[in-house]
């Protein structure tokens, strides 16, 4: 038993480093804000919340498997939305049936995808043709992005969501079930079903590990590399789409702030921009352990928001040190070091 | 030989750099009628170079062992804004801007000596470890210490130093611009950076090290002690160019530099350096600035629309990656 | 002054029998959402608000994003109203995307007052320090005058995307149009400075390097006319080039003795803050509130309502005069 | 002092609780050659590193010049006098030339800061050392292997060295630099330093060798005089078993040619390649290093385009534009560099075994078939006899003749009718060699086509019914049957 579970908890050191941690944040929020955390609220808050971001994590996580790294995806995003909004606003009229509201907002969504596309298209053809490193092709097309939204609309958000788009960010479906949470479930269970039993999610964890194997084993990787980007910048126009319907409103600056967090909750999964590595499950934990966090924060009047960044940053760095001691890397360099001395 | 020679040489990034540098450098003098290279905007343009330069040479330094480090502007801001917001609260008003200095110095060794510790002690992947580190430092600043910015309180030492220049020169249309005393360090900084680079054993190492890091093991270097005292100078100058940047803007903000990563770390690619390690100089860096700052300083004087100026910024550091990596896979055919 | 303490004491009284009476209402749970945490416009509103606190007994909870992100904000908002309060103070960087979680907090029987959001619906009140086109015609008079009414100009803002900073300067713009007819905008319109001084200062220089007859730099971010007046005293341009913005009094108190400034803008946002807390106890305490209202600040002693809007007379034009009168 | 240089006695090692070395003994004399054989993984490289400082042993004694050697680092050994030349080589692909040769002794030196003149002069005495010329200023990275090889060799030398280890050096050399190596190293020899010799390819240990000490599983099983060996033993002390050399006979030729190459030109690589492939041929094709037989097996393969010439598959005219077209054609490759170009290390043997076949281990809807993917990969587990006890392990758990087996699984796996294996058992023990052997032959004699590409001369006569001599991009000869030898071509090559 106890060697099973020893077994287990090598191959799966992530997991358990993360479900270790989620029980100890639970219980410390427990004994110091009991009453705030176990309220009905505040678990509603969480649940309301992350699933934005949450969509976006999703989709970077497939670039980090194959091992790029995507920054632009919420300037992509918010351009998409920026564009979406505005065929909205100028399509919907006041008398229009509901069914007609409904065509514009799925045309809406189309052009998104479809801003996501190229995004994607763009990302990888630079990364893959033009063999520019990820991070920094990536950083000048979140310029671009970022330069073409605020030229667009002089800095203004744009405005005119119809009503029944907003609503769908606050319905609560059977009164308990948050719609943007619902999405973000089923994004989720299509990348687990992707990685899991597709061949494309295996050839991704292997061009991940070694693209140039990847490529000699018959494997187009670079319809792999763009199909990936295409893939996660469609994802995170999604989320930038919850986005928009919980916001109310598209702008060239919404949810800067998220890019680095998504960043941090995917290497808190152990889901490195070095590629081939990763379980979507220790995602899914890490989000939630991300929110929880965040939540937790808030919930002490006397500590402001920066505590979370405190908290994610020190989490961060034990579970990387604790990854590789459990490596055996880390306990061999120390050994190495004492017997130097 | 000499062929041999030139033929090394047009081989070269910062070579191409250099000729990109020029060639931006007589457009914009056309495109803007000549005033690029008006005397008093040769001197804001070295000025806003100053603290961008600093942080490049930190960032090459870096990049040369093969690291990849995305918390320097986090250690600057809070070793500045720690330490003037020590001098604050104990009531030196009045104080010498050194004081400061020393104190953010110090503090900076401080904070890149957990860097240090990490990164020499694990085998992680740096961009990682500082993007913990970073996140970690933001935290403990704002959060933690809750620090303020500073402005009017600044202390009289800081300002007087920051306004300090060098020389002033006068445009056709007699408009007065002084060149800051602080162009002074940004200069030694370069020099000793290609000095240790070049020059020193310590330099040496971590290009080897970016290069082969076990056969730099093998080879008789103490790979842990050089990394870790690698980031701890980086640490100590990040706090010090912190410093700098507070003399310069008379306010120390705690935020003001957040971000700054994304725009200094690809300059630095630009300039040559890889990510992989290994590679980079300090004139190639020092070009590759150069081009980034003349194009963000004189995007109204060529007519770029405001709006329009993220979107030109990125295309130029879009075309400049891509023409460096077109560069790179020529040279390895 | 002595109409503020009154209110205090009236505040206190009527909670404390509230507090009495059956209904059994406690002190109400208040959270103010700042912007952005950790700038020096925001920390002097979270001074005012926690004084605010200690005076009137109530523990205020002051928590806002660590970014100038409406969607960081949001989700600050999002977990307040969730964790439960009873009144709910903000001051949005986007005030579209507040409108939803808003609603939310109102349906939840949550009082909702708003700051530099003229526009907001889903709102209880909405408490400025003056009206939004008035602080844009009102930078504008100032530089006008200063200008002798004549020449060119051109406008400032901390950064493209900053919503009330780029309404401000529009209006003015209007402003300028509808009085000052030989004032001239530039081609170029409107710059951005990141919110630094140290761009704004190059940013200046590059300007009057373009525009050589250039006379004036209307700001609305709080780092402009720092940054624009350093620059105008390098270049050796005092009375010729004139800058004005929203500006903290220590901050430019310098420029303003030297002569490079005439003046800048100032509200106090501390003070909005504390009318914004005080209606919010009123209200919770079930109190009306009608157009003439006693808020207990200077400028709010005589409220005027259009709608959900309350208007105070906040803004200041900071000069030699009265700029050591602030401490801030 | 006695008349050994080096005395190894009873050394124990491990990595993390799993044993390398165990009650390893043997001894090195001064100005002989000394070779140290094994199967992959059995400890030589470790053994070699804890001589050099970079592993510290657990247990037993390290005596060199007569003086126990308690704990060392690798600056220390090199002060001692012990160079080595690492498998990897150790070089600094970034530096120039110069900096390559001089900054080990810099280093040992204790300097602190770079003299350039120093450095040069210390190069040009390095490179004096051998009479060997290159320009100082290139970048190592830019260098052949062979070059890099010879630079490694230069910088050991700088050192007034007492040993020099040298692990696998020929792996990347064809014959004519390993002659040129053994050349040098019987110079060092007979100038009184003494060598130890990592190999794994017989003749070499016979034809360079004094002493030899044999390995397996990391005890050593044979220490002495090289003389008192024959091949025969020699490998049977290796793997424990009996081996046989079977020439390969070609049982089944089909009429017409399956692969047909005319006049194929790569520009700067290779010119006018034209030759046939039949359905139970072994063809191999030899030459020095850069003679462009790499590049023509990549233009066969889809990763190279060749613009001049034709390229003809069972009959019909084709151009491969990519791996996949070439595996839509029947045609595999087994890639000369298993390390990056073969393997997913990181990854479960039996994903990369099956990595090439994942159309046919999945449904019409790209859904995989996880249950099939174990069972195929366990089929070539077996058949190939990988050591592995579960496929779900990591490909960087197994030895580098293992992972050489994956790598042919994953081809193999496919339905060819073409295989192109390029250095097919570099770096790999004689054990599994003939494994990797007897499996070819089998194949080729099921009616599959094979391309050999390699350096190692005898097993291009040993596995090929027709064999193709390349040089400097053109093909200057062919032979078949009883002309196949060694002598032969050589005689060609040179
Ligand atoms: N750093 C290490 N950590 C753990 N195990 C190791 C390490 N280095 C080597 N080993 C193991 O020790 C054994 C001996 O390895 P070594 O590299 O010495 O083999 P070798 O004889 O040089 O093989 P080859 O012929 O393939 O070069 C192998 O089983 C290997 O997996
Ligand atoms: N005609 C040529 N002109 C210039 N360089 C050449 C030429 N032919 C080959 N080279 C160079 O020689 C090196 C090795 O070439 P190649 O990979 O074709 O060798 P190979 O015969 O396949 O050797 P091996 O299989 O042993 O590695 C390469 O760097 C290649 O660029
Ligand atoms: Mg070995
Ligand atoms: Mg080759």
């Amino acid at each position: 038993m106890q060697a099973k579970f020893k077994e287990y908890s090598n191959k799966n050191r992530y997991s358990v480093m993360l479900f270790g941690l989620m029980i100890l944040l639970l219980m410390f929020f427990s004994v110091t804000k009991g009453e705030t955390l176990w309220s009905l609220g505040t678990w509603n808050g969480i649940f309301i919340q992350f699933p934005e971001y949450g969509i976006m994590t999703l989709g970077v996580m497939f670039c980090f498997i194959i091992g790029n790294i995507d920054m632009s995806f919420v300037a992509l995003g918010d351009f998409a939305c920026i564009m979406a909004v505005r065929y909205m606003a100028g399509h919907v009229t006041e008398d229009m049936a509901t069914g007609q509201v409904v065509g514009v907002i799925l045309i809406a969504l189309l052009i998104a995808i479809a801003i996501g596309v190229i995004g994607g298209i763009i990302n990888g053809v630079l990364v893959a043709y033009l063999n520019i490193p990820p991070v920094m092709a990536t950083i000048a097309m979140q310029l671009v992005w970022l330069g073409l939204s605020t030229a667009l609309t002089k800095g203004y958000a744009v405005t005119g969501v119809p009503a029944l788009y907003t609503e769908i960010g606050h319905t609560m479906l059977f009164g308990f079930l948050p719609v943007p949470l619902l999405i973000f479930l089923i994004i989720f269970l299509f990348s687990l079903f992707l990685l899991k039993f597709t061949t494309y999610g295996k050839r991704l964890y292997m061009t991940g590990t070694n693209l140039k194997a990847a490529k000699f084993s018959a494997i187009n990787t670079k319809a792999m590399i763009i199909s990936t980007f295409i893939l996660c910048d469609v994802i995170a126009c999604i989320g930038c789409m919850i986005m928009v319907s919980t916001m109310n409103s598209a702008k060239a600056d919404y949810g800067t702030s998220y890019v680095m967090r998504v960043i941090l909750i995917l290497v808190l999964a152990g889901v490195l921009p070095d590629g081939g590595m990763g379980k979507i499950f220790n995602v899914l934990l890490s989000i939630v352990a991300i929110q929880i966090i965040a939540s937790g924060v808030n919930m002490f009047s006397q500590l402001n928001s920066y505590y979370a960044s405190l908290i994610w940053g020190g989490l961060l760095i034990i579970v990387l040190i604790l990854s590789t001691k459990m490596n055996g890397t880390g306990i061999k360099l120390f050994k190495l070091k004492k017997q130097k001395m | 030989m000499n062929n041999a020679m030139i033929k090394r040489t047009t081989k070269r990034t910062e070579y191409w750099i250099f000729l990109v540098l020029i060639i931006m450098c007589v457009a914009i003098q056309i495109a803007s009628g000549g005033q690029l290279l008006e005397s008093s905007t040769v001197v804001t343009i070295l000025r806003s170079m100053v603290v961008d330069g600093m942080f490049a040479m930190v960032c090459l330094i870096v990049m040369v062992s093969g690291g990849f480090d995305l918390s320097f502007p986090a250690v600057a801001a809070l070793a500045y804004s720690l330490s003037t917001t020590i001098c604050v609260n104990m009531g030196w008003s009045e104080t010498n801007a050194w004081a400061g200095f020393i104190m953010a110095i110090v503090i900076g060794a401080v904070l890149g000596m957990l860097n240090g510790w990490i990164i020499s002690n694990f085998k992680l992947n740096t961009m990682i470890v500082t993007l913990a580190t970073q996140t970690l430092f933001i935290g403990i600043s704002m959060g933690l210490l809750e620090l303020k910015e500073i402005t009017s309180k600044l202390p009289l030492g800081f300002r007087t130093f920051g306004e300090s220049y060098l020389f002033e020169v006068k445009s056709s249309a007699g408009l007065r611009s002084t060149m800051t005393t602080m162009f002074i360090p940004f200069v030694i900084i370069c020099i000793i950076t290609s000095l240790v680079l070049n020059r020193t054993m310590f330099g040496r190492a971590l290009y080897a090290i970016g290069g082969n890091e076990t056969s730099a093991e093998r080879a008789g270097y103490n790979v842990k002690r050089v990394k870790f005292w690698l980031y701890v100078a980086v640490g100590a100058t990040c706090g010090f160019i912190g410093m700098v940047r507070v003399c310069m803007a008379r306010q120390s903000i705690p935020k003001a530099l957040v971000g700054q990563e994304m725009t200094i770390i690809p300059a630095v690619i630009l300039g040559g350096a890889s990510i992989f390690g290994g590679e980079g100089t300090v004139f190639g860096t020092i070009c590759a600035v150069g081009i980034i700052t003349v194009v963000s300083n004189s995007m109204l004087l060529i007519g770029i629309d405001s709006y329009w100026q993220d979107f030109f910024n990125g295309i130029v550091i879009l075309v400049g990656v891509t023409v460096s990596a077109i560069q790179a896979k020529r040279r390895n055919k | 002054g002595s109409s503020n303490s009154a209110t205090k004491e009236t505040t206190k009284s009527s909670e404390a029998t509230a507090s009495d009476t059956s209904t059994g209402k406690d002190a109400p749970k208040i959270a103010f959402v700042p912007k952005v945490m950790g700038q020096a416009w925001w920390d002097h509103v979270q001074e005012n608000v926690e004084a605010w606190g200690q005076e009137n007994g109530i523990e205020v909870i002051y928590k806002g994003p660590t970014e100038v992100d409406a969607a960081a904000q949001v989700q600050i908002m999002t977990d307040l109203v969730n964790q439960g309060i009873d009144v709910l103070l903000f001051s949005p960087n986007d005030p579209d995307a507040c409108e939803a979680i808003c609603k939310e907090a109102i349906d939840k029987g949550i009082i909702v007052i708003s700051t530099e959001a003229s526009g907001m619906e889903n709102v209880t009140y909405d408490v400025e320090a003056f009206d939004e086109a008035g602080l844009g015609g009102f930078l504008m008079d100032q530089l006008a005058a200063q200008m002798g009414e004549e020449g060119k100009y051109i406008t400032m803002v901390g950064s493209m995307t900053m919503e009330s900073q780029n309404n401000w300067a529009d209006a003015a713009v209007e402003r300028q149009k509808a009085a000052y007819p030989k004032m001239e905008l530039v081609p170029d319109a409107r710059v951005a400075d990141d919110s630094d001084a140290e761009k704004a200062y190059e940013l200046t220089k590059e300007l009057i390097q373009k525009y050589p007859d250039l006379k004036g730099i209307l700001g609305t971010g709080s780092f402009d006319a720092p940054g624009a007046a350093r620059a105008i005293q390098e270049l050796g341009l005092t009375g010729k080039v004139y800058a004005i913005s929203v500006a903290m009094p220590l901050e430019v108190k310098d420029y303003l003795l030297d002569g490079t400034l005439g003046s800048v803008a100032l509200w106090d946002a501390g003070v909005t803050a504390k009318v914004m807390l005080n209606l919010g106890v009123k209200l919770f305490n079930g109190e009306e509130i009608a157009s003439g209202a006693n808020l207990g600040e200077i400028g709010y002693d005589k409220v005027d309502i259009q709608g959900k809007v309350i208007v105070g007379q906040g803004q200041i034009a900071i000069t030699t005069e009265n700029v050591d009168d602030f401490g801030f | 002092m006695s008349e050994y240089l080096l005395e190894m006695t009873e050394i124990c090692k491990s990595f993390a609780g799993v044993p390398a070395l165990e009650h390893v003994n043997f001894k090195v004399r001064s100005g002989k050659v000394m070779c140290l054989a094994g199967e992959n993984g059995c400890g030589k490289s470790t053994l070699v590193k804890i001589i050099s400082g970079v592993y510290s042993k657990d247990e037993g004694e390290v005596v060199f010049e007569g003086k126990p050697i308690a704990k060392i680092t690798p600056a220390e050994a090199t002060k001692l006098g012990i160079q080595v030349i690492y498998q990897d080589l150790s070089i600094f692909p970034n530096l120039t030339v110069m900096e390559n040769l001089a900054i080990n002794s810099e280093i040992t030196a204790g300097k602190k800061l770079v003299n350039r003149r120093q450095w040069e002069a210390t190069a040009k005495e390095a490179l004096s050392k051998i009479g060997y010329h290159i320009d100082l200023h290139a970048k190592m990275g830019e260098l052949s292997v062979a070059d890099k090889q010879l630079v490694a060799i230069c910088r050991a030398l700088l050192f007034d060295a007492k040993l020099i280890i040298m692990d696998e050096p020929t792996t990347a050399l064809t014959k004519k630099e390993v002659d040129a190596l053994f050349k040098t190293v019987c110079q060092l020899r007979d100038s009184g330093i003494a060598i130890m010799f990592i190999s794994h390819k017989t003749e070499e240990i016979f034809e360079i060798s004094d002493d030899v000490c044999i390995m397996r599983n990391g005890k050593n099983v044979y220490a002495g005089p090289t003389s008192e060996l024959t091949p025969k033993d020699f490998t049977y002390y290796m793997t424990g078993r009996e081996l046989t050399d079977d020439h390969f006979v070609a049982k089944n030729i089909s009429k017409e040619p399956v692969l047909k190459v005319e006049h194929l030109s790569l520009k700067n690589k290779f010119e006018d390649v034209s030759f046939e492939l039949r359905k139970g041929e072994i063809l191999g094709i030899t030459g020095l290093l850069g003679s462009g037989r790499t590049e023509l097996a990549l233009s066969l393969f889809g990763l190279e385009r060749p613009k001049k010439g034709t390229i003809t598959l069972n009959g019909k005219q084709v151009k491969i534009t990519s791996p996949i077209m070439a595996q839509k054609l029947k045609i595999g490759y087994v890639p000369e560099d298993r390390l990056t170009e073969g393997l997913c290390l990181q990854q479960s043997i039996a994903d990369n075994i099956t990595l090439s076949s994942l159309k046919r281990l999945s449904n019409s809807f790209g859904l995989l078939k996880h249950q099939d993917i174990i069972d195929d990969a366990s089929i070539w587990k077996e058949k190939f006899s990988i050591a592995t006890n579960d496929v779900n392990k990591f490909a960087s758990t197994l030895s580098g003749g293992n992972q050489q087996k994956i790598v042919l699984s994953k081809w193999l796996s496919n339905d060819l009718d073409v295989l192109i294996l390029n250095g097919p058992t570099v770096g790999v023990d004689v054990g599994a060699k003939q494994d990797i052997h007897a499996l070819v032959h089998q194949l080729a004699n099921d009616g599959l086509a094979v391309i050999i590409i390699s350096d190692d001369l005898s097993e291009v006569v040993i596995n090929c019914s027709r064999v193709v001599v390349m040089k400097e991009g053109k093909i200057v000869g062919e032979m078949t049957g009883d002309k196949i030898s060694e002598d032969n071509i050589l005689e060609i090559i040179r």
